[in-house]
Formats: structure tokens, C-alpha cells, sequence
């Protein structure tokens, strides 16, 4: 089992999603980051005086997967993520030791799903 | 492009500038005023009280505009949207000083289509007494018009939100509140022509709103709508982000109505002033009740944003008959108003008229609806269904067509619409690189 | 369940329909006010205009109540209290309409425990004119007496929120606005019994504000404490969303007042008009004292909620006597009752009477306090303890009568309370499907 | 520490306990207001409404302030300046019914420095006559002075926002509001030396705004920079957390300087206050335009902040002549105000002034600069640019001195500054124990 | 050293951080999130269209423990998340390579607690 | 590969920023986070009652390195953020199975910087 991280551009996590489903994959988990790549950052005006904002507003979105998953969750995401321009994300892959679902105590590959 | 924003901006400065060059400006005689034959000093000064009060309330609109439309946008244009509406307050009342005020109320002969009494304020020692008016000076006279002037922009500035250009918007502010609303305003309240064929207006359900909705309706359409709201034929709504910024507007809004409808009668005649409160409380009241039993029965679910334009609807409503109808028909058009404000809302998204806040709902199709009841309810047997339809169209007419041919050449010569990754990043950090919410974290996902 | 919705909406529909059919509704004579005997037609336009202003004073009061409960309870249930506060308008200006009004002021002989003066409103050409009355118009008495009798519900909205269903809430506001607030009103106000009988209550400490705070009283023993606010013996705080709503909240209802109080002098009248409104502000801003005071010795640490309740305790507090005690007795009671309100948010908590926003100790309490001390203060001989003992138990006894009855009655026919499951996920999404910061994240936790 | 604490807060409260042992407390008497000779009761009356609408409006800048000043700082110190703001009307109304009224308006010989009348209020029948004045009664008098008061001290509160310890703060506003304000404003308005040498400030942007405005100054260079303001050399901006808020405070005191610039004209005179309206409105939208332009200019995008304090800017800067001005040099007085504040925001960020909200900007800068404009474009040949300066520099050397010598010795004896964690972590919870947006998340890291 | 990450339900959190204080686990990480899984979503309704929300709003809990905690605090978790019914949530254990005390240094199997 | 996840004050993540920086560690993502440790927690006073808070706010930095890395990371980390106060935070390392950079496609060690 692998957990798949990826961080990408918030306006894309509505293609993400719908990549992931026609992938059969309809688990994932969400939450709000910001982060700091090549993208480099822009600034903001305030009063008079610029700010140099180098924390980009992400997602990040948390995928558990069966290995024979993995690849497939990873290609969903990235064609969906993709634009080609800086700024377009990462993806980090980590082994899951074990996941359980709360609800039937069920273990393994039988819970990720 | 940043180019053309300075452009932008400039060019309404550079208007004031020049017309202020050519200003003949009067200044007040601070001596006391003198009465007229016929109204006390007392009268008139009690008058001019009620006037000014009303044009306190007038002035809150603006900032209950500016919340309602923040709060039923995303929290990536609330800058954005509030910049537009402190903007158009400034603006507003600079065009109708210079231009505005002189287009609408052109002296003259009656029952003219177009006058001008010159550029900028100005006045004699008359002025400030009751040979001007009985129930109010010259100045107050300008600055109860100019706030009613401003609110016809705003009505725009909510259903264009969340993709428009900044530069292009004031342009367009400038030129529609300092030209196109004073000239309509003119056939009827400036005795023109309209008023002449027996048109009835009491406070601008169609001079006001509908000319605003009219404006809005030409910038949606060239607009298009925003990005993800009408997705391989389905409508997918795009939830405003703070309810409470929208209660505050739609209480403020109804206060400001008050004065709004409370001043029209021009004087602080006890009876007529305290009977238009009435109607404007009821009519409020009823489009409440009329649009959450609509929204109830139609979604399954009391609908909060339905609610609170059901209260806009009424009062949009009533405000060309306040003074002529009855308590009952009152209750009639505000209950009508505020199903139809449902109902329109609706209707617009199936057609694809993307309006974030309902504006065109709220103002354009319940500024025609309080019109036409005029001629339907109105105690007064010179009004009628027909000269209600004349104004209506004439108005309606004139109104969009400026609108849609001022956008037009806007969005040739400046553009109209941000860019695509603008939109999608919020016009926030595109058109002011300012954050609404600095410190807070929220889903930009929508 | 939903069906039960549907039809806690269709009952008030319904009483409303039915009555306005019932209607006599006369119209306003747009004729300009002839004087009566006495009375100068400036000095009636004068007073009128006064009215109107209060009227519009009192009015956003109501904005006041949604922001201050709003931002005292989670974030997850403001949709529901904004929509419970603009329904709770519409409500109270259309109920005070059909019945209110004439249940109050029903006219007849004096002295009487219960009257009636027919549906509906209407009034002949002397209802403009200071023949009705020296300080206003028949419309403007009724549009501003409309705006006081719904506070007394948004009073209990604020106590019974995050858990009451929407329906059963709406059904009891329309009874209890328009039934019991008009009848035990009448009993003083009208010229009834307790009038006759000496009891002192100059804008409504004991008729508005113990009314509005019995109701809520009564509604909460019905429905329980909130989930997680009293648990193993403790108490444990559930904090409010967002402190500058509260505040701008208790800013809106100080700045209400003066209308609330300023307003029920029923003049312009100069010397008393002005006093009544610096008793007003010296109260509220003793019962900020009092309450930071208070709050800061017993926890150590400034509280902010506290702080703003006190001001609203010491409006309270000053309201049954705004005109009748001396500046020194005003400071008093502001002082007291903001230690009051304190000490009375901590005793309900231990006997774990859960009001999320403090609503019954700040308008119950207070409001006791207020009209006793009247009796204790008061520079008018006429006025003493007993009479002013007599009229708190009177009305108090009514209005929690009625309201608790009238409570369990629905409790057992549409149920009061939510599920378990709303509660915990919002009543934002469980009654509308709806939440208020759509995109922004927060802790659902508490 | 928490010892201190307390006890800075006990003093203002034994102050205030003190000295109403000693007030000499008088009734209103309740009887119809007499008018004298030359005036009409019913104009007295409704020189009075007017009068108290004024009163009304002042006191809602308050809230103005509160909402700015919030929304133009972190998030993480919300709940703190709300608390600063409300004890602050609560402190301002105290002490002036304690002493300020009676310092300010001593009464006695004209053309004097320094005068008391003795504690508390009070007065006769004839103070709710037009004896006591044509245009108002003496509680109206009262409380319109004192809403004035407690804004001087709110001004401070923005510039020294989060950093500043509550309870030393408390202690300053009290002493400032309560000695320095008052005398000041004696020399002019009280028929000072001041007044007798001609200088002229209609509504205070010398004696109000200015006076606030040396208080922040002197308070920010004891206090400090905010940490992280300025590192290496460079200044890095801490935005505001609520561009709403910050919005609805702009809104709400261009509102209420229609009562502090429409009130000063003292009567409800039609051509003065309708006048000092119109000027009111334009320098306040040429004082938009100016910082738009400016900021727009300099930055190449618009920033919001500037034209909120834009709008600000031309208010404070028209405050001193709305009354003497033509429309012309009104409109080039609001935008010169509208550049200045955006240049001075800039200016004072060079020399490392740390004004979280510009407060410094908007109120010393701008109300120096429309004192002058007074003796530059004044249309009475009595004023003149060396008495106005004469003024200015009178009232400012004796205010900065007072307000730094009172900040040295309170930082001296309980501290003035809050740790360096507390800073970091907020007041919120340092100073108060309390969230202001509990259940949200947001970045604590600026 | 297990991490382990739980999606729970966000009313659960209190009773969860219970449970885990009884197993002696005291320490723990907090962030909110919005997930998608067998609980499907529900429909919103804004100004009479229909809105399809389904990411729901979850609590993500992040523990640390050694090795020989791991069963327990699973356990602890599962017994205090559930209740019985779809959205209950999921927990993912991944194996940690090591822990650092910032404050102190500390690393490995003496820094977790 | 490493996934280097740091819990610290949220007031020291310019320092941790600024940090990395310097030792060319320019990519992280971060999130809000609270939480519960050694710290112990803090009362909140709330109309009277007294509200026990042992959910502290923190921010949750997010780093993913090569191998190489991850020591001079973990030292950049550990100096900027240390006070020697309790509360100062923890550091949890992971091993990265993959990453991708969804721009490129890359993967590995070459899509991480
Ligand atoms: N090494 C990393 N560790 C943690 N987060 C990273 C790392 N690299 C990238 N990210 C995350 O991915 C986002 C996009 O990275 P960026 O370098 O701008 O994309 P790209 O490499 O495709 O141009 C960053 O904002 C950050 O949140
Ligand atoms: N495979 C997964 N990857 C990431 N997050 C998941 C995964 N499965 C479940 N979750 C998270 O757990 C939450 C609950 O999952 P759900 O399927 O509704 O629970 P259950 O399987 O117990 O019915 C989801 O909302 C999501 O946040
Ligand atoms: N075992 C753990 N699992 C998850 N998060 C932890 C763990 N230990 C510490 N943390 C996180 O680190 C933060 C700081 O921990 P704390 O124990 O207060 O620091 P220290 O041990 O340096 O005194 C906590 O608030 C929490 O967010």
C-alpha cells in the first residue's frame, strides 16, 4: 500500500478529483498549504510597501492506494495537474504500513478502498 | 496592460480636472434663512432636517451594497469588490457635481428629452431658502440626488463581480452614472417628457433600479459568465463566502430605504413621509415571506441568500408606488416581489446569465414588476398600466442600449474581462496584489 | 420531518392570508396635516420627524441582535441565526400588522386586561394629523411601536440558538410577537390594568426586555443545554466565531437605543428627549465598568464578551427610568446592573441554563433590575417598589406562562430540538443546506 | 504583573467613584421647553432633533473605528482592540461627565488658558430652553461634546495597536481624554485665548484630530516599532487580517462626519448644514480619487487600504473649513488631503513610525493640513495662515508634550509594552485569554 | 517508530484525544481536512440550484509512537472514532525513520513521547 | 529519499525559512496545525467559565529531500526553531518511496529540488 501525496494548484483539484474517479480511485483527502518551489512567489502591495509572498496557496491532497494503484493514482493526478508551468506541483509516494478502517476494523489492502 | 489600467484611471481624472477648470462655483451666504411667502422658516427647516436625514441613509446603501456583494462572492474578489464600491461613492458624487446634477434637473422647459444647466454647483442666496424648494436647499437638493445617483453603478458593479477588469469598470461608472442615469432621470424627474405623458416614478423602482439592472444585464452578457458556474449543461452554484457580510448589507440596505423612499416625498410632510415608512416596511416584510416559502417549496430548504433578496425584492418593489397604494396592494406587491425574485434568479441561471449577488433579479426584474404596479394598484386614477409600459420600455430602452454599446467599445479598446488565470487566482492578488483575508487559509479550489 | 417544515412554514403563510382577507385597510389622504388646537403644524412635523428617526434607530437594532448572535455562537450555525433574525422582522412587522397593534392599543375604556380593536390597519384623515396624537401620525405609531415588538422575540432567538429547529422557532416567534407581547404591552402601554394601578416602565425594561428574556427562559428549560457545554459536573465554554461581529452587534444596539429610549419620550420634546438620551449613554457606559470590572477580578483577565454585554446590561437597566431618575441614580444602576449581568451569566451556567449569547441574564435580569429601580430611584413620588414588584410579576408570570406552554405545545407536536447529528455537524447544514464561510475552514470540533 | 493590571484599572474606576461623591447632580425638569425671545420653540426643537441625529451620528464613528482599526490588523489581536475600543467610549463619555465638559466649557471670562466649572452635571430649567442656547439643550450639548471627546482618544488606539500593554493604555486614554483634550479644546471652542486670536477650526482638525493624532505620535515613538515591521533595513508591511472590517469602518465614520461636521454648525440652519454636507461628501470622494491616483501611481496596482484612508484624508483635511470653503477649494482640499496621507504613510514608514492603521497619516497630517487650508482658501478675510498655524502649533506642542510625558511616566511605573511572546503569540490571548475568531485557523507566523 | 495518521470525524476528536490520554499517548497533531471516501456527500443548496458537496469536512490526527504504542493507540482511536456508520474514517501507518525533540536534540525512540 | 515533516512555533517559520535557505533548501510546504505535547496547554477565559486549551497552534512544515540532504535539513530545522522551551516541537523523518514533479514528469532524486 502506498500514501500518495501530491501538491498542486488549487484550481485544479476539481480535475484532480475527476481524474481520480474515472481511475476508479474515489478515496483522497484534502487540505489547505501553502508552499514555497520554483514558482518563487509574487508580491503584494500594502500601504505603500511591497511584500514579497514566497508561500503559494496549494493543495494538498492525500491519496491511499494499493500498490497496484499507485501508478495509475500517480499518472490521474499528474495529467490532470499538469499546465506545464512552474508553479504545476510535486507528488511524493511513501510505503503505508497498514490502514484500518475505523467503522469495520477492517485491515490491509481490504480498508484502502 | 498595466499600462492601460494607469489609462483607465486616469482618464476619470482627468475629466474632473478639466471640468473643474470650467466650474463656476457659488458659495453659500451663511446668513439665515429667510422664508419664502407661504412655509415657515421652522417648516422649511424641519424639512431640510428630514432631508438631510434621508440622505444619510441614502449614503448607507453604499456600504450596505458593498457588504451584500462581498459576502455573496468568493473570498479571493472581496477586495476587489470593495474597492469597486468605495470607487463608485467617490465617483458618484464627483460626476453628478460636475455633470450629473445639471443633466437631470435642467431647468428649462418641460417635458423635454435632453437639457443641461451648465458645469459644476452653483447657486444664489435663494438657494438656501424656501424660494428654492419648500422642502429643501439647494445643496441638500445635490446631495440627496448624488447619493442616489451612485446607487445606480453599484447595482452594476454586483452582477459584473468576480471577473470584470477594474480599469474598465470605473470607466464604465463614470460614464453611465455621469451621463446615461441623470438623462433618463430627466424625462421623469427632471420634468421631462415622460413626466409630461403621465409616467409615474415615485422613487426609481424603474429610474433608479431598473436602469441599473439594465446596465447589469448588458455587462453579464458581454461578460459571459465566470469560469466553472455553468459546467457541460449543469448550473453549479459558487457559494458567496461570508453570510454575515450579506445580512449586514440586505439590514443596511433596508435602513437606507427609509431614506430612500422616506425623502422622495421631497418635504417631511408627517402623513406622507410616516405612510411611505409604512409601505416600505410591509412591502420588505412580505417579499421575506413570499421568497423563503418560494425557495422552501422549491429547494426542500429555507435558502438564507433567498431570504435576504426576498426583503431587497419588496423594497425594490414598492418603491414606485409607495405613496399611492394601499396597505393591502402593498402587501400583494411585495409578496409577488419576493416570489419573483426567486423565480428570476432561476430563470437567469438556466439561460446562462451568470449574476453572482442576483442584481439583475433584485433591481431590473422587480423595478419593472413595482412599475407596472403602479398602474395596477395605484390609488391615483391618472396612472395607468400603458404609461407605466412607456416608461418601462422607453427607459429600459435608452438604458441598456447605452450601456451595452459603452461596454462594448470598453471591451475593444481596454478589455473587459481578466485574465483566465487571474480569475482562477481571484482578482484580489491580479488586479490589487492585496489579499481580503491576509493570515487566513481558504479553499480556492471553487 | 420535512413535511413538519413545510408546514411550520405554511401556518403563519396561512394566519396571514386569512387575515388580510378580513382587512379594512383605509388609505392615507395625501392632504398636508392641518393643525389641531394647540399644536403648530411645524412643531407635529417636528415631533414626527423625531419619530421617524427613532424608528429607524430601533429598527437597526435588529441588524444589532443578528451580528451579536451571530458572532457569540460557532461558526457552524450562522447561517440558521441569520436567517431566524431577518425571518423574525418580517415576522413581527407583519403579525404587528394584523393583530399586534390593535391587541395593544385597542382603544376603549382604561384599565382593562385584554382589548381589541379589529384587523388590520386603518385610520381616517385625523390619523395624520395631531388630532391622533401631538408627536406623530397614525402610520409613524405604528411602524415604530411594529419595530419594538419584535426585539422581544430576537431575544429569545439568541437564547435557544445552535439547537432549536427552524420551524417550530418560527411558529413560536409568530405567536408569541403576535399575541402575548401585544397583551401584556396593552396592560401599560395601552392603558390598561397596571397603568391604572401606578406601574412605571418608561420604554419597556419589564414590557420588552423581561418579556423578550421570560420567553427565552422558558425555551431553553424546554430545550436542554447545548451538546458539550455542560459535561462531567463542568462547564465548559463554547466560544463564540468572532468577536468583531459581536461587536459591531452591541455598537448597532447602543446606537438603537437612543431611538428605543430617545423615542419613547412619544415627542421632539427638547430637554426631555436629550435627557433621556444621556441617561441612556451613562448607563451603558457605567455598565461597561461594572462589567469589565467585575469580569476582570473574578477571571483574571479582561473579558470582551463581558465588556459588551455590560453595555447592553446598563441599556437595559436604564430603560424602565431613562426619564425619570437623576444623572448620579443613572450611574448606579448602569454600574449594578453591569455587575449583575456577570454575575448572572456565571449563576445560570451553574444551574446550567444554557444561553449561548447571555440573552436572559442581559434582558431578563437587567431588565428586572431595571424596573425595580425605578422604584428605588425614581424622582417622581408616584412611583415605589411595590407597584413596580407588582408589574414584574404580572407580566412576568403571563409571558413565561404563555411562552412555556406554548413551547411545550409545539415540542410535542413539530418537536423543538434538532437531532443529535445536526447539532454536531451545524445547523447550517442540517436546517439550510447552506454554510455561512463557504471555502474558509474552521474546527467543527466543539 | 497581573497585580499591575488590576490595578490600572482600578484607578480610572476610583477616579470615577470619587468624583461622584462630589457631583452636584441636577434634574431635568420635565416641563415643556419655554422658548425666548427671538427664537420659536418649534425652531428650537428642531435645532435640537437635529442636534441630537448629530450626536447619533458621532457616536457610531466609534464604531468606525473599531471595524478599522480590527480589519487593518492581525487577526491574532482582534479581540484586544475591540476591548480598546469599547472602554474607550465607555472612559470618554465618563470623564467628560466627570470633568472634561466642565474644563472645556468652563464658562467665565473669555480669551482664557485654562477654566473649570466644577464636577459633574448639572443645570437649571433654563438648560433645556433656548436660553441656554438657540440650537440645542444642555444634555444635548453634553453628550455631543462628549461623543467628540472619546474620539480623540480612539485615534491613539489604532496607531499603538499590538504592542501596547491594555491596562497602560486604559490609564492614558483616561488622563488624555479627561485633562489634555479639554483644554485644548477650551482655547478655541470653550472662548479661549485662541478664539480670541482668530484662529478658526470649524469642527476639529486641529482640536480633534490632530490632538489624537500627537497622542499616537508620541505614543508610537515610546512604544516602538511592531516586531518584524522593520528588519534589515527594510520595512516589511504586516497587512490587516479583514478588509471587510476595515471597509465597514470607513463607511460608518464618513457617516458620522456628517453629524461631527453637520452638528458643529450648532442649529439645524438649512444652508449651513446642508453646505457643510456637500462639502463634507466631496472631499471625502476627491480625497478617495487623490489616494487611488497616488497609491495607483506609485505601487502600479490600487490598493484598497489607500482609498479607505484616502476617504478618511479629505474628511479630516475639510473638518477645520466645511464651513468657509468654496466647492472648488473644498474639492482640491480632498485631494491634496488624499496624496498627503498616501505620501505620509510612506514617509513615516522611512523613519520607522510604525502606525499600524496610518491613524498618524489620516489625523495629524491630514488635520494639519486642513487647518492651514483654512487660512489658505478661506472665504472670510479673517482667517489667515499665520493664525491658523499659530494654532496648530499651540495645541500641538501642548498635546505631544502631555501625551509623551504621560506615556513616559506610565511606562515608567506599569510598563508599556507587552513581552516579546505575548506580541508573538497576540494580545488575544496574552491580554485577554480569548480568541476573536475561535474555530478558525489562521497563520500566526507574520 | 509508527506514524499514525487518522481521519476522523471532527465532533470525535474530543473523545478521541481522550482515549488516546487513557493509553498514556498525550501527544499529538491536529489539522482540519476535507475528504471523499464511501460516505458519498450531500447536496447544498444556494440561490435554487443544487450544489454537489463531496468532500467532507474531516479532523486528520497525526501520532508518533514507538513501536510497541502503535497497537494501542490504533485501538484507542478505533474504539473512540467509531460508530458504526459510513464516514467513520480511516487511519494509515507509515514506518518512521527517525524523531528529533527540536528543544533538546534528542532523537529516535526517546524524543516521540 | 526523505519526507521531513517539522512541527514548530508558527512565529519561527521565517527563522526555519530562512534557515533552509541557507543551506539551499528552497522547497517545503506548510500547513496550519495544533497540537498537543509536552506543553501542556493554557486557559482561555470565556463569560466566566474557564476553557482548558491543549490544542496549540502550530505550523507543519513539509519538506522532501535526497538522502544527502536530509541531516544538514534536520540541523537547519532544529537551529532556527529551538528557543529550549517546551513547545519548541518535533521533527518526524520519512522515507520517500518516489517523487514526481508533475510539471516534468521527472521522478526520484531529480524531481525533488
Ligand atoms: N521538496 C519539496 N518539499 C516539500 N514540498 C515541495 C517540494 N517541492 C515542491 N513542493 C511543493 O510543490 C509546490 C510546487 O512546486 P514548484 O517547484 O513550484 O513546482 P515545479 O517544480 O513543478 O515548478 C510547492 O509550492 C510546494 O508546496
Ligand atoms: N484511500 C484513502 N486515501 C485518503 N483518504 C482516505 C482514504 N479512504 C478514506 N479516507 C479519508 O477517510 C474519510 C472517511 O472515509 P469513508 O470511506 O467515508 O469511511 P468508511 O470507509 O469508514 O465508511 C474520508 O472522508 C477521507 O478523508
Ligand atoms: N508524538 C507526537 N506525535 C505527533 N505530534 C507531536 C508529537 N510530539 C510532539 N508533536 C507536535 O509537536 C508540538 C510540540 O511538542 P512539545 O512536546 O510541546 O515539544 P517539546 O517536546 O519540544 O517540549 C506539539 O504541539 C505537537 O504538534
Amino acid at each position: 500500500m502506498k500514501l500518495i501525496i501530491a501538491y498542486i494548484q488549487p484550481e485544479k483539484l476539481n480535475d484532480v478529483k475527476q481524474a481520480l474517479f474515472d481511475k476508479n480511485v474515489s478515496k483522497m483527502s484534502v487540505t489547505n498549504a501553502v508552499g514555497c518551489g520554483q514558482q518563487g512567489g509574487y508580491e503584494e502591495h500594502y500601504r505603500g510597501t511591497v511584500v514579497e509572498v514566497n508561500l503559494l496557496k496549494k493543495v494538498r491532497v492525500e491519496v491511499a492506494v494499493n500498490d497496484d494503484f499507485a501508478q495509475s493514482t500517480i499518472e490521474a493526478i499528474t495529467g490532470a495537474a499538469r499546465t506545464g508551468q512552474i508553479g504545476d506541483g510535486k507528488i511524493f509516494v511513501i510505503s503505508l504500513d497498514d490502514c484500518i478502517r475505523i467503522r469495520t476494523g477492517e485491515t490491509g489492502n481490504d480498508a484502502i478502498g | 496592460m498595466k499600462q492601460r489600467s494607469k489609462f483607465s484611471l486616469l482618464l476619470p481624472c482627468l475629466v474632473y480636472a478639466a471640468a473643474f477648470a470650467v466650474v463656476f462655483i457659488g458659495l453659500p451666504s451663511t446668513v439665515f434663512a429667510e422664508e419664502a411667502a407661504g412655509i415657515s422658516a421652522e417648516m422649511f427647516t424641519v424639512n431640510n432636517v428630514w432631508m438631510m436625514v434621508a440622505t444619510f441613509l441614502v449614503f448607507i446603501m453604499h456600504l450596505g451594497f458593498a457588504t451584500l456583494e462581498s459576502g455573496l462572492t468568493r473570498a479571493k474578489n472581496t477586495t476587489n469588490i470593495l474597492f469597486k464600491n468605495i470607487s463608485i461613492v467617490a465617483i458618484g458624487i464627483l460626476t453628478y457635481t460636475i455633470v450629473g446634477f445639471n443633466l437631470m434637473y435642467p431647468g428649462g422647459e418641460d417635458g423635454g428629452w435632453f437639457g443641461f444647466a451648465g458645469w459644476g454647483l452653483s447657486t444664489d442666496a435663494a438657494g438656501i431658502t424656501s424660494a428654492y424648494s419648500e422642502g429643501y436647499t439647494y445643496w441638500t437638493d445635490f446631495l440627496f440626488q448624488a447619493m442616489f445617483a451612485a446607487t445606480g453603478a453599484t447595482i452594476v458593479s454586483g452582477a459584473v463581480a468576480e471577473r470584470i477588469k477594474l480599469g474598465s469598470f470605473l470607466v464604465f461608472v463614470t460614464l453611465f452614472v455621469g451621463i446615461c442615469y441623470p438623462i433618463t432621470g430627466m424625462w421623469k424627474w427632471g420634468a421631462g417628457w415622460l413626466d409630461a405623458a403621465g409616467f409615474y416614478d415615485f422613487a426609481g423602482s424603474t429610474l433608479v433600479h431598473s436602469v441599473g439592472g439594465w446596465g447589469a444585464l448588458a455587462g453579464v452578457i458581454l461578460l459571459g459568465p465566470r469560469i466553472g458556474k455553468y459546467v457541460k449543461g449543469e448550473t453549479r452554484p459558487i457559494m458567496g463566502h461570508s453570510m454575515p457580510l450579506a445580512t449586514i448589507g440586505v439590514f443596511l440596505l433596508w435602513l437606507g430605504w427609509f431614506g430612500f423612499n422616506g425623502g422622495s416625498v421631497l418635504s417631511a410632510d408627517a402623513g406622507l413621509t410616516s405612510y411611505v415608512l409604512v409601505t416600505t416596511s410591509l412591502a420588505a416584510a412580505c417579499g421575506v415571506v413570499g421568497a423563503i416559502a418560494t425557495s422552501w417549496w422549491i429547494s426542500k430548504k429555507p435558502d438564507l441568500s433567498m431570504a435576504l433578496n426576498g426583503a431587497l425584492a419588496g423594497l425594490v418593489g414598492i418603491t414606485a408606488g409607495a405613496d399611492t397604494v394601499s396597505i393591502e396592494s402593498t402587501c400583494v406587491i411585495g409578496i409577488i416581489a419576493g416570489i419573483l425574485v426567486v423565480l428570476s434568479v432561476m430563470m437567469f441561471d438556466k439561460i446562462r446569465i451568470d449574476d453572482p449577488v442576483g442584481a439583475i433579479s433584485v433591481h431590473l426584474t422587480c423595478g419593472i414588476w413595482g412599475t407596472l404596479a403602479v398602474g395596477l394598484f395605484s390609488t391615483n386614477p391618472d396612472h395607468s398600466i400603458g404609461k407605466q409600459l412607456m416608461g418601462i420600455v422607453a427607459i429600459g430602452a435608452f438604458s441598456f442600449i447605452f450601456a451595452f454599446v459603452l461596454f462594448a467599445i470598453i471591451k475593444a479598446v481596454l478589455g473587459l474581462r481578466v485574465s483566465e488565470e487571474e480569475e482562477l487566482k481571484g482578482l484580489d492578488l491580479g488586479e490589487h496584489n492585496q489579499e481580503a483575508y491576509s493570515g487566513f487559509q481558504f479553499f480556492l479550489t471553487q
